[in-house]
């Protein structure tokens, strides 16, 4: 059979490095008509650079690319978009000063009078998008005032208005809710009856076994195998994909609950948050839980001083604290591992150790003057604890993968030995084996008695890590669940605001 | 499902990717080392007045001043910020300086005044930067002509004149043989801003803010209090400067020093300071300093006309950034 | 062995000041062992002077001859100069004593002072108001002229002075202060500009606002670039004194000076070639000669001169 | 997009307010004919605060605008000495301004040397050039022919040539960046670079074009300058490229790229040339002249910043009310 169908596109032998890395070493590709293939591989596995060879952002040292049998060069985006293949890309990256018809047409906007921009035709075919895929967005507003989720409906009403046979989605599912997840498989059928190739990267093995007809998997920049998915099971894939086999059960816990550590009462603020209100033990992983945009992250970045509640209080062990900025928190012993790596994580330009000792330059300094023996030591002491794939501790941070910058942002905190650990989607994006290492150690590291807070929109992460789960709604908590009450129907219909309803 | 938990062993991660010593020979510093070494043989060559010791101790008055400007304006830059205003503040601190001079100051309140002046100049900068969240270009262009005004308000065109004698030693008294004060000040300024910029915690948190500013403060670091010292520094530094230059011109006209900040920046970009922030070192900003100070210097043994001689350091300044692309690419 | 005489002026390219270089060449060709270095920064900063004579006194010119761009702040490096045996003098615009041996003026400053006004009086039958357009406020000898002719106004009844602005030298910035006079003194009957840019910018101020013969532009002004102005009508007549001659003087009485010939010191006299003898005052002052008025009569013989 | 709009009309409200005060004690400074004389002398800062605008939208500075003004000016009376017709000279100003920007516009394009590294560098490059053209020496009036210095200074309708020049050119530019493909790129490039990639834009090629028209107004304005003043020299508009991007700044145009509009920028050069024009009327001494100037940048830049600081997400249901 899958002699008689020809692929659409046909990659062999791509190379590609970055200094220090190779990226891609001689891998291979192959899309059909009509159908799903899931790229699969580990972080840092080469997927989103594959993706970005694809569409003309990287130009591989080697290998070539064929689409429809014949041999092309893709020089740039626009050359990628008029050889028709178009993508979502893993980070969402619009414009947001331009409106959102403006995001979707930029480059290829309809020309009217004197080759001028069609400002109608372009609102018109925007809006036309948009219902396409059942967001309701204005064409006419600027893009900055949207959340996250509309922005990435955006990206994907863009990615569709370029006339394409093959379509590449990257993690799209990442920043969606439940009902966007669902339209979205709806918008991936409609893709696939019309024939064109789709490549589909997810870590999240449920969605792949429902949507995907093929897969390819890669290792550490090589391919490792493909084939169809109907022969293949969970643990074969998930052996091919680390070379070595993972349990995906969540790490049993003790559920030892000891005294209060930290307080929060009444926080609020003018608009993001109000009556926020709960206590945290030592030795528990306490859950939130909540659809995209609940302000879930907006609380715990109150909590680390990032932001200033207009009222409430907090006490860490038996003292108010007035956190007003993040060196307090850290005083405090409250610490946030943020859910955006790239802008709020890791420090791009300085080296792996500098950034792990970020936050803890008073130990590893005399005097206010550095140590670098120290700063190596407890660099390499904590990233060795996260199992970090690296060449180097003096390597640049920017150069690694995004699931091992989350280890290094992970290791920076830790080495400060915090009371509270504030962990902000903390296997967003991470594939399984580091998933599960994440989650070994949380389990680990609440044992040791640190405390922790877990935003998670993974409703089996939430269930199988946490001691308890407030779940928050339009910036307020609605629910708190524990026990016997710890079911997804609780936890979605609290969040969907249906619980209250009831 | 059934496979047995394991837990593989960690990888073994290398500290080091490269030995310093490979990393120091391929560094900005090395160019700059040979190039400072090809102008100095150049000098030597082309004139017969050049490798003289006292003219060689006069040649440093070419670039002392604007050096201990550069030094913080290093480290400004290197933490993303820039300050255009440090001419002005010259201005500013010298008349200050005047001021008191004429209310009858002794040579310590007259430093100090000086020195002061430059400090409350950084903070106006500083507030107006780091309280306010308002971008350095833009607000360090509107002091740099409000500092100046002022000393132009407070002098219009009268000058001061008549420093006590002794005040003329911080910009023409000599230390030992050719040595002078400044260049002690030089060299010991150098030694205490890397050690502040490489070597502390201050300095860690100048690259890191200048990398990202937004994850330095989701580190706990605090971004605004790094930001306002750089500037308070800045201002001292240019405070310092006022004292040396006042003394070594003897006097004080709000003109005093026009055009320095983008001397200053010049000679902070030359030192291979990223101009966007994040990177950067002293010794390369020594270093820019020696060789601009050399190469108008060296131009000004041949009579050739200042203009000629910004050319030329123009075209060095794109050319020493320029010339470690093309040859990447090539 | 040459005599090394530096003259160094406010900045390079001024065409004053390119017409004194000339005269210090003449100077250079009639004495014969002579080599003239002509130098100054580009523009016009006392920074940018101190350079220029911190590598000319590594140099070991015998003679400096300066127009200062600030009186104070050349002080302390002349000295040193003066220290290491080089023959220091300023001229046109002058240095402080300390900073010197002698200072030659072109003219003696009072009788610069009394001519600018009277320049304006002269076509100011009736009196009215009179402006001063200088060069920028920390210029040594625009002040003092300016100085000299606020304390001969009393001799010219009727003539009011209104204001002084200063246009830095620049002629865009002159251009807008004279528009600036002329939108706030309604009754503006001629603009003084001691200075050959200022002039410049105001005649051209003048004529766009088609007002000549309204308002007279006169002060010091080089024929070559007055000339235009002369013949609209914007400027009726300016003063000057001839920059060759300056350069000349000054190149005389350095090498003079140099060879031992004369001593600066007060009441000497010291040799100036063709222009005659410089008298040396109290402050070891000298005045060169007399400001010599251009007007449409004329002009034509000198415009192609300087 | 309503902030932006109030942005402007609160700066068109200041100038008139500045306006306003000034003609209570000078009537005459409001007069048409002198509010048409202000509006003149701002044209050439107008000129290039639309060529500033749009480099400072792709997130680059031009530092050399005033450089290549003077280098192009003295071009222009030097091919005006040689007998060269008007024309011709207008023809060579605009390409050789052009050409001057499209050097700062290839480095920043093909070797990724930031934007204020290199203008930096040309800066002092083009005014020395005119050294060495010239030697330092002053083209003046008398040296220049009728024909040359009147363009500008032809009045039709009421207003000179020069501030017709300065008007056209509003226009074309605002058609050129609300309604073509260049015009938005300026915008996608400065407020994303990273995202212009993803997009097919060619953000160095784009940025090209931002110094290549900042050159070519540089180069109109040059002769405009030189003709105007009737003067040519090294130093002409020392300096300026300060105003220009303090106009631009004033008028809310965001220093890292990607915001603000040509109307801003636009009311932001004509509140500097009122100030500019009216202090020295208004009787002020002229050397507190540099202070107001600077402390007018500084409020206009802490008052636009106000304007535009984030106040936390929507996430409140009252608080969306
Ligand atoms: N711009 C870059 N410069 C240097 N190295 C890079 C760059 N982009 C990616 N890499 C490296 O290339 C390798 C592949 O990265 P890539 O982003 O393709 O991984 P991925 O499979 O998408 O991982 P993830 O699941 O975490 O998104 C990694 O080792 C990464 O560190
Ligand atoms: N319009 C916006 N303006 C500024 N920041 C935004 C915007 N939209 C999203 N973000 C930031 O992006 C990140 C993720 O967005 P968002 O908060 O909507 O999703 P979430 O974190 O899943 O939801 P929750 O608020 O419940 O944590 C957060 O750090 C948020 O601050
Ligand atoms: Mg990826
Ligand atoms: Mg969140």
């Amino acid at each position: 059979m899958d002699m008689m169908m020809q692929p659409v596109l046909r990659l062999r032998g791509i190379s590609k490095s970055f200094p220090g890395v190779k990226a891609l070493q001689g891998v291979q590709l192959d899309l059909y008509p009509g159908e799903v293939t899931a790229l699969i591989g580990e972080n840092g596995a080469g997927k989103s650079t594959i993706v970005k060879v694809l569409t003309g952002i990287y130009q591989p040292e080697e290998g070539t690319i064929e689409i429809d049998g014949r041999g092309v060069r893709l020089t740039s985006a626009d050359a990628a978009a008029r050889a028709g293949v178009t993508a979502i890309h893993q980070e969402t990256v619009l414009f947001d000063e331009l409106t959102v018809a403006e995001n979707i047409w930029l480059g290829h906007a309809p020309r009217g009078r004197f080759g001028l921009i069609d400002r109608r035709a372009m609102r018109e075919g925007a809006a036309r998008l948009l219902a396409g895929i059942g967001a309701q967005i204005d064409p006419g507003a600027r893009l900055g005032d949207l959340g996250i989720a509309s922005r990435h409906m955006v990206a994907i009403a863009r990615a569709l208005s370029i006339e394409a046979r093959v379509v590449i989605l990257d993690e799209p599912t990442a920043a969606l809710s439940h009902k966007e997840i669902h339209e979205l498989y709806d918008l991936v059928e409609k893709l696939k009856r019309q024939g064109k190739a789709i490549l589909f990267i997810s870590h999240k093995f449920d969605e792949i076994f429902r949507i995907a007809d093929r897969y390819t998997v890669f290792r550490d920049g090589q391919f490792v195998a493909e084939g169809r998915m109907a022969e293949v099971t969970e643990g074969a894939l998930v052996q091919m994909m680390v070379g070595r086999s993972v349990d995906q059960i969540f790490p049993a816990r003790v559920h030892n609950v000891g005294a209060p550590v930290l307080t929060v009462a009444g926080y609020s603020h003018p608009t993001e948050f109000a009556d926020i209100s709960f206590t945290l033990h030592r030795g528990e992983i306490l859950g939130f839980y909540g659809l995209v945009g609940a302000g879930r992250s907006e609380v715990m970045q109150a909590l680390f001083g990032i932001t200033t509640p207009s009222k409430g209080a907090c006490r860490v062990d038996d003292q108010v604290r007035v956190i007003r900025s993040t060196a307090e928190a850290v005083d405090a012993g409250i610490v946030y591992v943020p859910e955006d790596r790239g802008r709020q994580g890791a420090v791009k330009g300085l080296p792996i150790f500098q950034n792990v000792t970020l936050p803890s330059l008073g130990a590893v300094s005399r005097a206010g003057f550095l140590r670098m023996a120290e700063e190596l030591a407890l660099a390499r002491d904590y990233t060795r604890r996260l199992d970090l794939r690296a060449a180097a501790l003096d390597q640049d941070v920017g150069l690694l993968s995004g699931g091992n910058q989350q280890k290094v942002v992970i290791a920076k905190w830790l080495a400060t030995r915090p009371r509270v650990i504030i962990l902000d989607e903390p296997t967003k994006g991470i594939d399984i084996g580091s998933k599960a290492a994440v989650h070994a150690f949380m389990a680990e590291l609440a044992a040791e008695g640190l405390s922790i807070i877990m935003v998670s929109s993974e409703i089996p992460e939430v269930l199988g890590m946490s001691d308890r789960v407030i779940v928050m709604r339009e910036g307020r908590i609605v629910d708190e669940v524990s026990g016997e009450r710890m079911t997804p129907e609780t936890l979605v219909r609290a969040a969907a605001g249906l619980a209250v309803a009831a | 499902m059934t496979a047995p938990v394991t837990k593989p062993a960690p990888r073994i991660v290398a500290d080091r990717l490269h030995s310093p010593l490979r990393r120091a020979l391929r560094s900005w510093e090395a160019i700059l080392l040979v190039v400072a070494i090809a102008v100095f043989i150049g000098n030597t060559l082309l004139s017969p007045y050049f490798l003289n010791a006292w003219n060689l101790s006069d040649a440093t008055f070419n670039f002392t001043e604007k050096a201990m400007i550069a030094f913080a304006m290093a480290m400004l830059i290197v933490a993303g910020e820039i300050d255009l205003s440090v001419a002005s503040i010259i201005a500013l601190a010298s008349t200050a300086m005047g001021l008191a001079m004429t209310a009858g100051a002794g040579v310590p309140v007259i430093v100090l005044v000086g020195i002061g002046t430059g400090l409350i100049c950084g903070a106006v900068n500083g507030v107006l930067v780091a309280g306010l969240g308002l971008p350095s270009i833009v607000v360090t262009i509107g002091t740099m002509s409000l500092f100046r005004g002022i000393a132009f308000i407070v002098l219009g065109d009268q000058a001061f004149t008549g420093y006590p004698p002794e005040f003329a030693y911080f910009g023409q008294g000599y230390v030992w043989w050719v040595i002078s004060f400044e260049l002690v000040l030089f060299a010991a300024f150098a030694v205490i801003f890397w050690a502040v910029l490489h070597r502390s915690t201050f300095g860690r948190a100048v690259y890191a803010i200048g990398n990202n500013a937004t994850a330095a403060a989701f580190s706990g670091i605090r971004v605004q209090r790094v930001r306002f010292i750089l500037f308070l520094l800045t201002g001292v530094m240019s405070g310092v400067a006022a004292v040396c230059l006042t003394s070594r011109l003897g006097s004080t006209r709000p003109s005093i020093a026009t055009g320095w900040e983008l001397e200053v920046v010049t000679m902070v970009v030359l030192g291979g300071v990223n101009i966007l922030g994040g990177s950067g070192t002293i010794p390369g900003v020594v270093l820019a300093a020696v060789i601009m100070g050399m190469v108008t210097f060296g131009f000004g043994l041949l009579n050739v006309p200042g203009i000629v001689m910004s050319i030329f350091l123009g075209a060095l300044l794109i050319g020493v950034i320029a010339l470690p692309r093309l040859l990447r690419r090539g | 062995q040459d005599v090394k005489i530096a003259l160094v002026v406010k900045a390079l390219g001024i065409g004053f000041f390119e017409a004194a270089a000339k005269g210090a060449e003449e100077a250079a060709a009639e004495l014969g062992d002579v080599e003239i270095i002509y130098t100054g920064p580009t523009d016009t900063t006392a920074e940018g002077q101190i350079e220029v004579i911190n590598s000319l006194i590594a140099q070991g010119v015998n003679a400096i001859a300066v127009s200062a761009n600030d009186r104070d702040a050349l002080v302390p490096t002349l000295q040193k100069a003066m220290e290491r045996g080089i023959t220091v003098i300023s001229w046109d615009s002058g240095v402080a004593p300390e900073g010197r041996m002698m200072h030659l003026n072109p003219s003696s400053n009072a009788l610069i002072g009394n001519t600018i006004i009277k320049l304006a009086a002269d076509h100011l039958p009736e009196g009215g108001d009179v402006a001063i357009l200088s060069a920028s406020a920390t210029a040594t000898n625009q002040n003092i002229w300016i100085e000299e002719a606020t304390k001969v106004l009393p001799n010219y009844p009727g003539i009011n002075l209104v204001a002084t602005v200063y246009g830095d030298d620049l002629a865009d910035k002159s251009y807008r202060e004279a528009q600036g006079l002329m939108a706030t003194y309604p009754n503006l009957k001629a603009i003084i500009a001691p200075t050959t840019v200022g002039i410049l910018a105001a005649s051209q101020a003048v004529t766009d606002a088609g007002k000549i013969g309204e308002i007279n532009v006169t002060g010091l002004g080089l024929p070559s670039e007055m000339a235009g102005a002369v013949a609209s009508g914007a400027t009726k007549s300016f003063a000057i004194w001839n920059p060759i001659d300056l350069g000349y003087a000054a190149t005389m009485i350095s090498y003079n000076l140099v060879k031992g010939n004369a001593a600066a010191e007060p009441g000497a006299e010291i040799g100036m070639g063709r222009m005659g003898t410089a008298t040396l005052d109290q402050g070891n002052e000298a005045a060169m000669s007399d400001p010599f008025t251009y007007d449409a009569s004329n002009i034509d013989q000198f415009k192609s001169i300087f | 997009m309503t902030l932006f709009k109030s942005r402007e009309a609160l700066l068109a409200l200041a100038i008139l307010v500045t306006l306003g005060v000034i003609a209570a004690r000078f009537p005459a400074f409001v007069a048409p004919s002198n509010l048409a004389n202000v509006f003149n002398d701002t044209a050439p800062l107008m000129l290039l605060a639309i060529g500033q605008m749009i480099v400072i939208l792709t997130k680059c500075i031009d530092l050399s605008v005033a450089a290549n003004l003077a280098l192009t000016g003295m071009v222009a009376a030097l091919m005006n000495g040689a007998g060269v017709p008007l024309p011709l000279i207008l023809c060579a100003v605009v390409a050789l301004g052009a050409a001057l920007g499209a050097v700062n516009g290839v480095l920043v394009w093909k070797l990724g040397i930031p934007s204020i590294v290199v203008t930096l560098g040309t800066m002092t490059i083009y005014r020395g050039t005119i050294f060495l053209m010239t030697e330092g020496k002053w083209v003046n009036a008398h040296e220049m022919s009728d024909a040359f210095k009147a363009l500008p200074r032809h009045v039709i309708l009421g207003l000179p040539v020069m501030s017709w020049i300065a008007i056209a050119t509003i226009a074309v530019f605002a058609v050129v960046l609300a309604r073509t493909a260049l015009g938005r790129a300026f915008y996608a490039v400065g407020g994303n670079p990273h995202a212009a990639v993803y997009a097919g834009l060619d953000v160095g090629r784009t940025q090209f074009w931002a110094f290549v028209i900042s050159g070519a107004l540089a180069g109109v304005t040059g002769y405009l300058w030189v003709a105007r003043y009737a003067v040519a020299y090294v130093d002409v508009a020392g300096g300026f490229e300060l105003d220009v991007v303090a106009a631009c700044v004033i008028g809310g145009i965001a220093i890292a790229g990607g915001a603000g509009s040509l109307w801003g920028a636009m009311l932001g050069a004509l509140f500097l040339g009122v100030i500019k024009n009216a202090l020295p009327v208004v009787g002020i001494s002229p050397f507190w002249q540099m202070a107001i100037s600077g402390l007018a940048i500084i409020l206009a830049v802490a008052f636009n910043a106000a304007q535009r600081r984030p106040r936390g997400r929507l996430i409140l249901r009252e608080a969306a009310q």
